[in-house]
């Protein structure tokens, strides 16, 4: 499943840039994040409960950002495991920041995502459904967090 | 399947208490044609399954002049196919029944099991939508009704709450001058349907429309009444021209998820000429 | 008139009694004491390296009686029906160090329950390398693509390029007055046989064991599972009880079988392999998916002089029988055309899937879809009827393909000529209202796979038969009855060789203990040869018993003798015989008592590369597509069908309609449907079978009959050939119907608006 | 933990001790040991568990055990009656309504349900009746056909008793 995304956002790319790359600061955009520990520079790892229908899956996420180009590009690797054996998520993210104007920028990220086990099956209606909202979610609280100072 | 416990209780009420005490460790489960799939996935695990499948004073059909009719959730698919009460008083029931799911489904499915699992292609509900029919809920504060299209929530989630139970489904009576058609579109029959439509009219005296509803199924995580397209033909006469501009409004409304069978603008697409066919329909029961 | 008693007549199946009461036993009904239950554990990823397996949590579960892996418990055999040709045997039961699909089986566990050992496949802990893994065969071809498999003879993942030629190809095209090209997809889909894989293993001790299979080729899992376990062939009995369905799918050795024979030999006890319905989806098999290329060139009167295929084939992550599958999407290309000059060149790629192998048509159903599509464009193009072009280029008895066949009987000018006057083709073709149509699919196919991949030193078929002394009959053969009828086929060929009736015949089969060996159900084989076996058997018999019979009439001139109707008699004077058992207990007195028996065999010779014979035939449709959705419904379809002598007659229809309806679902709803490498609908819910509801209402099945001389009493086969038209067929219908051509498969109603747009969209622009 | 069940099953009446998680198809076969339902897909896809509860044809797979508490379920193997087939069965026989046997014991009963409700289906509603079981081998036509034959002879039994 492939998602791609492109917004603006009302914030100069240095700030984006600084914003995304903590971890501290971007984890609590993620919708139903529970914890999150940062393991280095690079690495960190969180557990995100979301409601996929009436699937409740707990996602143990290792993620490591493997390219950084700042203030305009960064990859990363996630590897996450459902607690309840439900599946595993992959994925390979890319996201791109382009100053449009001083403080506009746009946000562009593709997300290949690679879905194991019952969750790929099962959930395929869903799944798209539900990556799409979190999706929106995610966005829409990182425009808040970013927009608001 | 991991282990789960198992009580029947034997009343509604005994329903919401043991609910009450379990709350989101018990799952209620009636013909458990969808549940069990879902159990057998280990994509969910009950502490204990409670079975109203059995209670009896949910299983009825009755209807009344004034009232219309009501559906006890526990009434199977089967029965209400073949009720004579349905096939005289709302016979698109009946026929939504005959097509829906399996022989094998009907049987032993509830109405009330279906539209709890909120399955979004589901047939039950743009009908039921169609006809303003209402639910009646229970729970350990007494019952509170709400109308059909506010039931679902999302997709697989209703309105429910732990401790609540769906007793009965409620239908007015038909107005005068109404015509109602609801038709699927499948590519297997007997499959469940990709996307279908509801339409319902009232026609005033002078054949201007007094009231319209449209519904469809599988256009969005819950079944969709498309309130902007029935507005169209308020109070208007009812023509081809204003079906498609109703038409091309509810297409506007639905919000179709992708999947391996079909894209959403193929999705939308044929809602969209499903709801002009069951327009017509509806109209020519009337005229 | 027929002469005959059994053949052709309309006869009850000799299995019918149990399969209706609920009696008849599958495998899957099979529960020894003291049987434990067997899982398999699957990778979750399309391409991994093992790193490591961790078993020693599950081994603690009570409950559980022995965890195995690929490197610790087995012998890590590369094993596959290509025992002849030992660079395409690839596969192993459970993975060894790496893992190529999803689904692929890496551990298994032997339990007391089911519970326990579902429980204890979780309590496996395995650690990945996840590799690159790549999903489509042109991809996989390319330089710097994932490597599949390493070797000698794989490069860039092709692990079997196929290539004939004969005639001039290039000369033909330069003197045809017009060439056309076509690129076709072809889709996966699934065998679906309603009985899932399942086996039931006991070892003996000493290296003997005994199993119990879903399986269409008994004497293949003998062999394969004796080089996979290390044990005697001999020592290894297989039975084959009842098979809920195979269509291609149960003709190979699969992990099930092996994994509980292993698993009984560790815990002692038998152990029963049960694969859920999502298993068979992931870790069975499936129909190739097919890029598919032709080149056809032909001249202005229709006449085609040359064709050229050239097709890409997705094989999944192991071989299976792919390379078969290849070989044969290609030589169906010309059928049933006489080509002069082709030229076939196809190729095998690996890819990080469920491995494909033979289905139902065995490569045909690709073949035909694109030769149907293309020669009604090459007919529209000429302004021809599509009928008139497949009679004018049509294969007539004795026809040869150079090198590669002979053809002896050939009825597809009846087939076409009585399938176009039973539909009203003349009155219908281009003139049916806008939105109905009608089009037409021909096929040819073979009666009786000449291939030995396995090696076999015995016959192809082998058969015993056995005259009791009150003429009761036992027949031995080794021949996989799937469902198809050929054990009642069998019978039908004895009573009626001996003129016994069929109650008196019992069939013993399905025991490679007591059953002579035989190749399997695959290839449209059994009628032909097991039949073939038969007769040689019952020759040798009837042999014995005119000599008794002459001996005890003792007439003064020397007559040839008939059995028939429970007698034996003289053949010009009917009056003057004896009674069957009579004679029957005179011979075996004769012969001291020993007992009258007798063996037959069959092998093709002198038959070309791919059948001793060939079955035709002409299938028609008449659809009816909604142009706002899409959908098509099928109104009515005919087929005629060429199958030599009609053994039985209920049989050879089930076949056709059963052939049709797998093709319907082939066209029109079934689809295997893959997200980087993982089956998103492994489930009945999900992947759309035809329902009996979705059947034509107005089927009708003609029978064709010729004689083909290779063929018991001129039979040929009647199970496969029409799964193989059905798409073109249906195809052609909807261009005939609403003018789109769908050459991406399935066709599904949204291709078909999508098509319909662009073409509205392509007469606006004029 | 188990549970007590009470239920006839081909007239017989039982009490088993079941698991809450148990399907009647699993009882039916595991525990009791009649293999003539089967499983095909577990899904409640296929038809081939289909068995009678009180007279309907109901797929097994997708019933709890528990449920069928003070019910009575019908499977294949109570359709003979003694050694006399029942009409559909014979028709099966006649009409070639099987080949591999597989979906057999639940298209029967499929049929059988189908029947005790309307012994003179049209060949439509015949199609319609046999939606919930699939057969991979005969393309149902020969099914169809087995199940309308099966309407007439009972129709000609029952008249010829009355």
């Amino acid at each position: 499943m492939l998602i791609e995304e492109k917004f603006t956002v009302n914030a100069p790319a240095k700030k984006i840039w600084d914003f995304i790359i903590n971890p501290e600061l971007i984890g609590p955009c993620v919708p139903g994040l529970e914890k999150i520990d940062v393991l280095d520079e690079n690495t960190y790892e969180t557990v995100v409960k979301v409601k996929v229908g009436f699937i409740k899956v707990k996602m143990k996420t290792k993620t490591v950002i493997t390219e950084k180009d700042p203030p305009r590009h960064m990859k990363t690797v996630s590897d996450g495991k459902d607690a309840l054996k439900a599946g595993e998520v992959h994925q390979d993210m890319t996201v791109d920041i382009k100053e449009i104007s001083e403080n506009v920028s746009e946000i562009s990220y593709s997300a290949n995502i690679r879905i194991t086990g019952k969750l790929a099956t099962f959930g395929e209606k869903i799944m798209r459904s539900t990556t799409k909202k979190l999706s929106d979610q995610f966005i829409k609280n990182l425009k808040a967090k970013l927009e608001e100072q | 399947m991991r282990d789960f416990d198992y009580i029947a209780p034997k009343s509604v009420e005994e329903t919401i208490k043991v609910l009450s005490e379990y709350k989101d460790e018990a799952k209620i489960i009636a013909g458990g044609q969808s549940l069990l799939n879902i159990l057998k996935q280990d994509l969910m695990a009950p502490e204990i399954l409670v079975d109203i499948k059995h209670l009896s004073e949910l299983d009825y059909i009755t209807y009344d002049e004034k009232e219309g009719m009501r559906i006890g959730a526990t009434t199977t698919h089967h029965a209400v196919e073949v009720s004579p009460l349905v096939i005289e008083h709302y016979p698109i029931l009946s026929e939504m029944e005959h097509t829906l799911a399996f022989p094998q489904t009907r049987n032993w499915g509830t109405i009330g099991g279906n539209l709890c699992i909120q399955d979004p292609t589901g047939d039950v509900a743009p009908p039921l939508i169609a006809l303003r029919a209402t639910v009646k809920i229970v729970g350990p504060n007494g019952e509170r009704i709400l109308p059909m299209e506010d039931f679902s929530t999302d997709y697989y989630e209703t309105v429910l709450e732990e401790d609540e139970i769906l007793a009965e489904v409620r239908i007015p009576p038909m107005a005068p001058r109404t015509g109602v058609a609801y038709s699927k579109f499948r590519i297997v029959e007997g499959d469940a349907p990709i996307v279908g439509a509801a339409v319902a009219f009232t026609l005033n005296e002078d054949g201007t429309c007094a009231d319209a509803r449209i519904a469809t199924n599988g256009t969005a995580p819950i079944p969709l009444r498309i309130p902007d397209a029935e507005a169209v033909f308020k109070g208007k006469k009812i023509t081809d021209e204003l079906i498609q501009e109703a038409v091309e409004v509810a297409g506007e409304a639905m919000e179709c998820i992708p999947d391996i069978v079909a894209s959403d603008e193929y999705k939308k697409r044929v809602a969209k000429v499903y709801i002009k066919r069951m327009a017509r329909k509806a109209l020519s029961q009337i005229q | 008139m027929s002469e005959f008693s059994v053949i052709g007549k309309p006869v009850r199946r000799i299995d019918g009694l149990e399969k209706v009461t609920g009696a008849a036993q599958y495998t899957t009904d099979i529960k020894l004491p003291g049987m434990l239950i067997g899982k398999m554990l699957r990778s979750p990823h399309p391409h991994a390296k093992i790193l490591n397996i961790d078993t020693s949590a599950a081994e603690k579960l009570l409950g559980v009686k022995a965890v195995i892996t690929g490197p610790r418990d087995t012998l890590g055999v590369k094993y596959s029906n290509w025992r002849r040709y030992p660079h395409l045997m690839d596969e192993t039961a459970l993975a060894m160090d790496r893992v190529r699909y999803i689904g692929e089986p890496i551990a298994a566990v032997a339990a007391v329950d089911a519970d326990v050992a579902e429980e204890a496949l979780s309590l496996i802990e395995v650690e990945y390398e996840i590799l690159p893994a790549v999903f489509d065969p042109l991809e996989a071809m390319k330089d710097g693509a994932p490597q599949i498999h390493e070797g000698p003879t794989v490069r860039n993942n092709v692990s079997e390029a196929r290539h004939f030629e004969f005639g001039n190809v290039d000369e033909a095209f330069k003197k045809c007055d017009y060439v056309r090209e076509d690129t076709f997809y072809l889709h996966p889909v699934i065998h679906a046989f309603i009985e899932p894989y399942n086996s039931v293993a006991r070892y003996e001790g000493d290296g003997k064991l005994t199993i119990w299979t879903s399986t269409q080729t008994p004497y293949y899992i003998q062999t394969l599972l004796a080089m996979a376990l290390g044990l005697k062939e001999g020592n290894i009995r297989v039975i084959k009880p009842h098979v809920g369905g195979g269509f291609g799918g149960k003709m190979e050795l699969f992990s099930d079988q092996v994994v509980a024979a292993i698993l009984s030999m560790k815990t002692g006890k038998p152990v029963k392999v049960e694969l859920t319905r999502e298993e068979c989806f992931e870790g069975g098999r499936r129909r190739h998916p097919m890029y598919y290329t032709l080149k056809t060139g032909y001249m202005k009167d229709g006449t085609i002089l040359a064709k050229e295929a050239k097709l890409y084939t997705d094989g999944g992550a192991y071989n299976a029988m792919g390379p078969t599958s290849l070989y044969l999407s290609g030589f169906f290309q010309m059928f049933p055309y006489a080509i002069p000059n082709y030229r076939y060149d196809g190729f095998h790629v690996y890819t990080n899937k469920t491995p494909a192998t033979a289905m139902r048509g065995f490569g045909g159903p690709q073949a035909e879809f694109t030769c149907d599509s293309q020669i009604d464009m090459i007919a529209e193009h000429l302004g021809m009827d599509p009928a008139e072009i497949r009679l004018k280029n049509r294969m007539k008895p004795g026809h040869v393909i150079p090198g590669l066949a002979k053809v002896e009987s050939c009825g597809i000018k009846e087939c076409i000529e009585r399938a176009m006057e039973s539909t009203g083709w003349k009155e219908k073709k281009g003139k049916l209202p806008k939105g109905r149509g009608i089009g037409m699919g021909c096929y040819g196919f073979m009666s009786g796979g000449v291939f030995n991949w396995i090696n076999s030193p015995y016959a192809y078929s082998g058969a015993m038969v056995r005259v009791n002394v009150d003429g009761t009959v036992d027949v031995y053969i080794g021949s996989a009855e799937i469902g198809q009828g050929s054990d009642t086929v069998a019978a039908q060929i004895v009573a009626e060789k001996l003129g016994v009736p069929m109650s008196d015949i019992n069939v013993v089969r399905g025991d490679t203990r007591t059953c002579p060996p035989d190749l399997g159900a695959w290839g449209s084989r059994q009628t032909l040869m097991v039949g073939n076996a038969l007769i040689m058997a019952c020759d040798q018999i009837l042999d014995k018993l005119y000599k008794t019979a002459a001996a005890l009439m003792g007439p003064n001139v020397v007559y040839d003798y008939a059995a028939k109707d429970g007698r034996v008699f003289i053949k010009e004077r009917p009056e003057r015989g004896l009674d069957f058992v009579e004679v029957v207990k005179a011979a075996i007195r004769a012969d001291e008592g020993n007992q009258l028996i007798g063996r037959g065999y069959y092998t093709p010779h002198d038959k070309g590369m791919v059948s001793p014979a060939y079955s035709f035939g002409a299938q028609v449709a008449e659809v009816e597509v909604d142009e706002e959705t899409g959908k098509v419904t099928l109104l009515q379809v005919t087929t005629a069908h060429d199958c030599g002598q009609v053994i039985n007659e209920l049989g050879v229809e089930g076949q056709l309609e059963g052939a049709f309806v797998m093709g319907q679902g082939y066209t029109l709803s079934e689809n295997l449907v893959t997200d980087q490498g993982k089956i998103l609908n492994p489930s009945f819910v999900d992947y759309k079978l035809m329902r009996a509801p979705d059947v034509p209402e107005n089927f009708t099945s003609l029978m064709v009959e010729t004689y083909e001389p290779e063929g018991p009493f001129g039979a040929k086969e009647a199970g496969e050939g029409l799964t193989n038209p059905n798409a073109g067929c249906i195809a052609n219908a909807i261009y005939d119907a609403i003018g789109v051509r769908i050459t991406d498969m399935p066709i599904t109603p949204e291709k078909i608006l999508k098509a319909l747009d662009e073409k509205k969209k392509k007469e606006a622009k004029g | 933990m188990k549970k007590i069940l009470s239920f006839t099953l081909n007239g017989q009446p039982y009490e088993v001790a079941v698991k809450p998680k148990t399907t009647l198809i699993e009882l039916i076969r595991d525990e009791i040991g009649l293999t003539g339902p089967k499983i095909g897909c577990n899904a409640g896809a296929c038809g081939a568990c289909t068995v009678l509860i009180d007279g309907k044809a109901v797929d097994s797979c997708s019933v709890l055990a528990l449920q069928v508490e003070g019910h009575s379920v019908e499977t294949v193997e109570g359709l003979a009656d003694g050694d006399k087939l029942h009409p559909l069965q014979e028709a099966f026989l006649d009409d070639g309504g099987y080949q591999c046997g597989f979906c057999t014991p639940g298209m029967l009963m499929a049929a059988k349900s189908l029947l005790n409700e309307n012994p003179d289906p049209s060949i439509h509603e015949i199609r319609h009746g046999l939606s919930g079981n699939l057969c991979r081998c005969t393309g149902y036509v020969r099914i169809i056909d087995s199940i309308h034959d099966a309407a007439q002879r009972m129709k000609k039994e029952g008249g010829e008793k009355s």
